[in-house]
């Protein structure tokens, strides 16, 4: 990161009168509003946002279809331009299945929490993938349940802090987190799996690609596709907004590790995931110091 | 025999339900294998893929009711079902599929009729209420059947069809063939995608969240916009009534059970006695006003049936004091435990009834004694007040 | 009361519901109301198996397990006992002999076939229900010797059919074996004086 | 001794949708955006732009509250800045 | 704070609920996050470890019960609970503990009066019954949550806490300490470990399998046991009335809400109006006797419940016709859904019951008529009949 | 297999009268009776007989506890002289989980088949094994609901016979079946995970083996113990009794490899375990030709 | 020509227990049990035993109604057979 | 009625619930029957925030949610419309005059504190509510001083220590600010003749 001395504070409030083009709208054309009542710091409405983008990408947007689990994402449900199917916590991959069973050209999608997929959920998205089901789960994993108050989730790593572990979810006690990527990897009917972040600018870029391969597969109807990203949440987290994202690299990122960890029925070992990581973000690092990622 | 030319044939009730299904247009169904349902789900299996339809053997009827829910908001009719323990697992579902507005259809082919209260006020939360249709036989079934997708879609809300083992198993010679009713609006509500990004994408909620322009409930909102649509419901009730015109004894019966009722009261009237029956066809909404009406001349009101009374809370309120209510049935199954028992016998039946009308105890139910309760010394005893 | 109910008793293993589902369908082939229910006492071999066939001309009010009967083909004695209360005075009951020494005191007609043994004679040991059904036919015209050929034709599944011919045998054996001068209810359907 | 900062691009920023939660300072690799003195109508601190934007949108991706939007000039724009 | 040595104290309803639970010796918890039932989860959290007890954060609330229902069957005092949704999940488990006789003590915590029917009726299948406290505060929460973990041992049956958010969330003094309740005998039939291969190992279970030597249920006769059973579990009835003697108008309402109704009575009897309630404290078994007795005199008798009308079933079986009985609750919660909404509030209360009393219509339940269904034209015309 | 030649049949009605000793006893010391209403060539009563005779094995007897799943082996609930907490179909897991808290020094294990554990119960057994949960988790994979009529479950593998799959179960409409041993080997609250089966008396004793092992596991309180057994359901498969051995080594048998997935932490290759299964069974047919199996 | 079997151990078998599903037959390492002519109460067929027996309770690993039980002798027993 | 019903009214941020909670563990320690309830408008930041505390001698009738007050804290008045109806005539309300212009026109004594003002003179700018929490205890006698400083000591939790101090400082600005000329009800809770 360079370090330029600091000018005078430039007019932000509207668009340069001339001589200048957008790069990237405020909203993109799936979302109706920013008003939103996530939380400061919120990592959720950064993968939202990708998600939009992936579709708006692919030219699916006509397509589109979410089954939409119960958690802090829920009021999306209405600032979002996407139909959508309000299912019970736990239960969009079932609600997505019937779906796409009776609507094999939709784009169908589900978008749920840790606490509503590998907690209430974990059984539906286990069985949707085995079964193959032509449908792309999104999983907004934060490591705990936002909405309720910030409660330890099945994916919370350990030593996180959380309403109830707030001096680190302990082993012996709490037992130990979920890798739900890495288990639906290892399901014959997924055929592509992956697991992106927002933490940072370079983590967005590469989760939105993984969005799109993941809605390809499910165009090609290649099978199940999934999608992990990992959210920061400080509220549940009991920490400053501000340190969101080197909290969530150093504890979740640690353990849920960012990468394409099953592409064309090939599964990547934690080595490969590792060093691939290293690279792209000393890649993407270069690419926005340069003055933008590359698409 | 495709499902387009009726020809009449001898099948099993579970067979002519499906049939009836696949005739009034159900395109999906998901559900998990329990007895007596399993032959509800094995035929819909073998039958829905002719017709260009999706039947999916969940892994679980958690699974199963999301799946037709998610196929039910696409606006194709669908259904799922299960029995007794399967559709108390469904209950959420149920409920929140009432607030949805979502005319899903369950097949409860139950193992008795201890699942009146199940089936009637649910397990789910707060104030929703679903259709509740018993058929008496398979012929019946197979109109009832149509019926609930068409009351379905027409209220967009979830009905039941309340049935047994003695309705899944009994084979009798039917043509399962198309009942007439009237057209609907088309599901402008449905989702299949091709509204995302036009700003009117259409959502299928429970919950009070509303996109831009759609009426924004809020969830006490909608909550009050259920509870007031449940009222309009209640226009859809419907039952049968038999001698009642000059009963001095009215019995209430339900279901396969109400068969046995209507042959012991026909064996009794030949024997000169004044009984009469009211069967709801609908348990929700229950027929209230008709059995108001044939308890006004009656000296006593019973109902029969296979449970430890749970229907007699309707009958009591719908009698209202008009007349004494008694509880004429029992707990009764057979050695399964997965179907009706010894208790259903039309000369039980026709005993209980005579008994009834005649003012002495009920005869005991079959079996029933041996097993009875005995509270232990402790159980006696009162509990001391902790209240002040 | 034009609805005729046959009981068929016997145990696991006979084809005692074969046979009902064969009348059933007989039954159906020929514009009856039709109603069939089946009980099984598990899936053991040896328990009892019980089934019930109401036939009428009008929509069937009786319940689907019925307390009178008609008629009952009984196979086996083992778990006989709770149904011969229930047959109707002068009803009808055809005993397999070969299986059913107990004596039967209810005031019914009680035609004895050496049922397994007819069987067994067309080469079909296990036909002896077949025998029966088709006994039932000559006996009382509730169904027709060509209906029952049918129906038995529609009730075996397509993994079985080297069962087909010898059923038919048995079927046929059956009828021709049935007495012809019993003062049992002989009268073909249509004008039926049968008892109940 | 002051120094020309040249910037390739620049952004918009609705700041009564900001929620002040501070993503985008670290996230902009030029380190152009600094938190304001003031605050808005809901009482948060929101971001201030600098000059040397590179129109790079890293803010943009990281921001929750889709504040920002992003622009890229023909010609950068020179500014001369104290040092 | 120690259990042990009870101060006074101000804390909050769940974490008094938990405290009593404590003192009664629950030594289990597991349960799933959900308003207004987290903070109990989370109380029993903090404190059970520190007496050797054990709460575990369920992933499910389906994992929640099945977890009690374990550390139950060692013979320990155990609980589980949630809120609506949750408790629906649990219905498959809870009718099945009945059959089982688990002593299992249930924190339903929940967002309006609209699970009466859940709670008193269940969603589970079959004939079984639980009992539910519904303490109107947290001064009666405190010993209602003892007598909940008694009655459950004494009968071996799973008893149901009803409460609420403005049970779960209002903080009041209180000294947290025990209620004098009678010795029950030991659990003899609790799991250890220690009789297995002695030829008489125990078995808990909800089916009629029996080892050798055990009452050899079967499907059937458990069904009937269970069902004799319940009829002895009605003597725990409990009630609460005032101003009846007298009374020309009887209210019944139940928990927090009773609160507002009986100071809006004494509001109206200080003006001299003939009012009176009856406040159910347990809601299944239901007062009847008590409802009947308070309708013998009256003109009329209503139900306050903040739900479209469900208890008003229990409460027109109990009058029998002794008196009209008019619903004057209504559907209200805040506007998150979770807690209990405008209508509760004396003033509003107080008008209604006026309005009961001086025969004149309901006021509007506020926001109510804004979110009215509206039929639509379809809906409007009948259904033709379908049966013959 | 040496032939020889058959001489005359032998009285076995009754022990001989001197001379011999027991070499096994009729039924081990935890079952009540050899009365029971399974099918003709069911595997679950082989497998039940092993789980008594491994508790024996180690003295464990009299801390035994059962959390009994639904489906036929239910009615072993009657017949085996273990302490039973009955589940509901899918849940002992949980309900092991409660006891096993109350009353640590007990031996909880459950016994479940394929449609109780894999379908109505997944998310139960996993989130048990994540959590590390200090119990042991039996399970009878039959591939069928054999209580119901033999209905495919999310074990059934491609191509086999069940009473919904008549002509093999197909990716394309079923999907793909769930390993479930190999996912809970995933689990860092796994301790130690097995396959066996009953197809044959040299697959019993190394069945019997693993369960010793997992209860040792739960004995040393080193973390959650888990056997798998495959077992014959001929009524379910459709099949004659006398070919359920040959159809299970042939279908599934092929796709749940038998074997000790982990151990001591450590997770084996499919390679590894498939080598190991051809010298295994060659030295126990040995083994079994010279006159038993040596312990 | 005959042969003299050795007989190392032998089985006894609960016959009215058996449900005839022929498994103990291809599991006896020696092959010495066939199934009988004749059927016990419940209309199976069950196993019988032929000299050879070894003792090595692979019938009885095998059989799902306990239906054996496995002796072996002190001093095996000799028969001699019709080859 | 012997129940004092006290309310708090603010927006999110001003410590409307930590007031409340303080002034009713004060009255707990007194040994006073108390209740208080909390009613928050969401999470977010500017969301409504009221609050009730009952305090009795004997326990207490009133349900949690009052729809009369004796007394009401008036932190700010974008939500106060709702709450003035509920002012018992004759009652008292004490407003911060740094936060609430609005008039109040209800038959009460009204009592203006420039609260806001004075907790940041004693080094405490998010003091306000400590120090109208002081006010009513000088004017009321509700609470004493000293239980209310006791009272909000039990009330900061562990990792908020650091503002204890500042939080006395502000309840004793509060009570030594309050007028005592006012004709409110001034008298000690034993001999109170407070109206209602
Ligand atoms: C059956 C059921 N149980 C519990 C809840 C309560 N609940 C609502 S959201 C939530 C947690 C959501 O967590 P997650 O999916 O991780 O989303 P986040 O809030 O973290 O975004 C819970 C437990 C519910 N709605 N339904
Ligand atoms: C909630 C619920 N759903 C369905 C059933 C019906 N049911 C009983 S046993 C069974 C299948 C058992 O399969 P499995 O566990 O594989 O045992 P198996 O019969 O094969 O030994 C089913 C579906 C039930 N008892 N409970
Ligand atoms: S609680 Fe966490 S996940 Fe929910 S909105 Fe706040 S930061 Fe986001
Ligand atoms: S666009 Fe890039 S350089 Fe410009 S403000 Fe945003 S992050 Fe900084
Ligand atoms: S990231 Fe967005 S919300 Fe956060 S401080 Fe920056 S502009 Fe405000
Ligand atoms: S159905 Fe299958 S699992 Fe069940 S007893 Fe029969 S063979 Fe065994
Ligand atoms: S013990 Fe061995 S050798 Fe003897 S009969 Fe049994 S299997 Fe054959
Ligand atoms: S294995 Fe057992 S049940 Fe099967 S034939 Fe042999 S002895 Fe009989
Ligand atoms: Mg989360
Ligand atoms: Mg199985």
């Amino acid at each position: 990161m360079s370090t330029i001395p600091l000018g005078p504070v430039i007019d932000t409030s509207r668009a340069p009168a001339s001589g200048a083009r957008v790069v990237e709208p405020q909203l993109p054309q799936l979302l109706f509003t920013n008003t939103h009542h996530l939380c400061p710091g919120c990592g959720e409405p950064l993968a939202i946002r990708s998600l939009a983008e992936a579709l708006e990408d692919l030219g699916l947007v006509h397509t589109a279809i979410c089954a939409l689990g119960i958690g802090c994402y829920t009021s999306f449900g209405g600032t979002v331009d996407v139909e959508i199917v309000q299912a019970l916590h736990g239960r969009a991959p079932s609600l997505a299945t019937g779906i796409k069973r009776m609507r094999p050209d939709a784009t169908v999608f589900t978008l749920q929490g840790d606490g509503d997929m590998v907690n209430e959920g974990l059984q539906e998205v286990l069985h949707t993938a085995a079964r193959g089901e032509s449908v792309t789960c999104v999983l907004l994993n934060n490591g705990v349940f936002g909405e309720t108050g910030g409660h330890m989730t099945a994916t919370s790593v350990i030593g996180q802090r959380t309403k109830n572990t707030i001096d680190g979810r302990d082993a012996a006690y709490h037992g130990y987190p979920i890798l739900i990527g890495d288990l639906i990897a290892r399901l014959e009917g997924a055929a592509y799996v992956a697991r992106g972040s927002v933490h940072n600018a370079g983590s967005v870029a590469r989760t939105k690609k993984m969005l799109r391969r993941a809605f390809e597969t499910q165009r090609n109807r290649a099978g199940f596709s999934f999608v992990e990203i990992l959210t920061m949440c400080p509220t549940g987290w009991f920490i400053p907004t501000g340190e969101g994202p080197d909290y969530l690299s150093s504890t979740l990122g640690e353990v849920h590790l960012m990468g394409e960890l099953k592409a064309d029925g090939v599964i990547r070992t934690t080595e490969e995931l590792h060093a691939e990581n290293v690279r792209k973000a000393a890649e993407l690092d270069a690419q926005l110091a340069r003055g933008g990622i590359e698409d | 025999m495709t499902t387009a030319t009726p020809t009449r044939a001898l099948m099993e009730g579970s067979e002519a339900l499906v049939r009836a299904a696949i005739l009034a247009d159900c395109k999906f169904f998901a559900g998990y294998p329990m007895t007596p349902f399993t032959e509800v789900l094995e035929h819909f299996a073998a039958l829905l893929p002719d017709v260009g339809g999706v039947c999916i053997n969940a892994e679980s009827e958690l699974e199963a009711v999301g799946m037709a829910w998610g196929a039910v908001a696409t606006g194709e009719r669908a259904a799922t079902g299960s029995t007794g323990q399967g559709i108390a697992l469904m209950q959420e579902s149920f409920s929140e599929a009432t607030l949805a507005e979502l005319p899903l259809v369950i097949f409860n082919m139950s193992r008795s009729q201890g699942d009146y209260f199940q089936a009637t006020r649910g397990g789910g939360h707060g104030d929703y209420r679903h259709l509740v249709l018993a058929p008496q036989d398979v012929r019946e079934g197979v109109r009832l059947v149509q019926l609930a997708f068409h009351l379905a879609d027409k209220w967009r809300n979830p009905v039941m069809l309340y049935g047994d083992y003695l309705l899944a198993h009994t084979q009798e010679a039917v043509t399962v063939e198309k009942v007439d009713l009237p057209p609907l609006p088309p599901k402008d509500w449905g989702v299949d995608g091709t509204t995302s990004g036009t700003g009117r994408s259409r959502t299928v909620t429970s919950l009070g969240v509303a996109k831009p322009g759609a009426r924004p409930f809020g969830q006490e909102g909608k909550a009050q916009y259920i509870a007031t649509k449940m009222a309009y419901l209640e226009r859809e009730v419907r039952s049968e009534s038999g001698y009642c015109d000059d009963a001095e004894t009215v019995i209430v019966a339900f279901g396969s059970p109400a068969k046995f009722v209507k042959y012991a009261i026909a064996q009794l009237r030949d024997e000169g006695l004044r009984v009469g029956y009211v069967r709801p066809i609908t348990l929700w909404p229950f027929p209230t006003e008709a059995v108001h009406a044939a308890a006004q001349g009656a000296r006593v009101v019973g109902s029969f049936e296979i449970s430890s009374g749970q229907m007699v809370d309707d009958v009591r309120i719908a009698v209202a004091g008009a007349a004494p209510v008694e509880f004429i049935g029992g707990v009764s199954s057979d050695h399964s435990g997965f179907g009706l028992g010894r208790l259903l016998d039309v000369d039980e039946v026709r005993e209980r009834i005579r008994a009834l009308h005649e003012g002495r105890p009920q005869p005991p139910v079959p079996g029933y004694e041996e097993f009875a309760y005995e509270p232990l010394p402790h159980q006696l005893a009162a509990t001391p007040e902790v209240t002040p | 009361m034009a609805e005729h109910e046959l009981m068929l008793t016997g145990i696991g293993g006979q084809g005692v519901q074969l046979a009902a589902q064969v009348v059933a369908r007989a039954a159906t082939r020929e514009g009856r109301e039709v109603m069939f229910f089946g009980i099984y006492g598990g899936m053991m071999r040896g328990g009892n198996t019980d089934s019930t066939v109401v036939v009428a001309d009008a929509p069937i009010t009786a319940p689907p397990v019925v307390s009178r009967a008609w008629a009952a083909i009984a196979m086996h004695d083992e778990f006989w006992a709770p149904i011969e209360p229930k047959l109707r005075p002068g009803g009808l009951v055809l005993v397999n002999d070969s299986t059913f020494p107990h004596e039967i005191t209810a005031p019914v007609t009680v035609i004895r076939l050496p049922a397994t043994e007819l069987a067994a004679g067309v080469g079909n040991p296990m036909g002896g229900t077949m025998v029966m059904a088709g006994a039932l036919s000559a006996l009382t015209g509730l169904v027709s010797l060509d209906s029952l050929i049918e129906g038995m034709h529609e009730s075996i599944p397509s993994y079985r059919r080297q069962h087909i011919e010898s059923n038919e045998r048995a079927l046929r054996a059956g009828f021709d074996a049935a007495p012809t001068d019993t003062g049992a209810p002989q009268a073909r359907w249509a004008t039926a004086e049968v008892p109940g | 001794m002051n120094t020309i900062v040249r910037s390739r691009g620049t952004v918009t920023i609705d700041v009564e949708a900001c929620k002040g939660c501070e993503l985008c300072v670290p996230a902009c690799p030029p380190a152009v955006l600094t938190m304001s003195t003031p605050v808005n109508k809901k009482g948060y601190h929101y971001p201030e732009l600098h000059p040397g934007c590179t129109g790079c949108a890293a803010c943009l991706m990281v921001c929750p509250d889709y504040c920002f939007e992003v622009f890229r000039f023909e010609v950068p724009v020179e500014t001369e800045v104290e040092a």
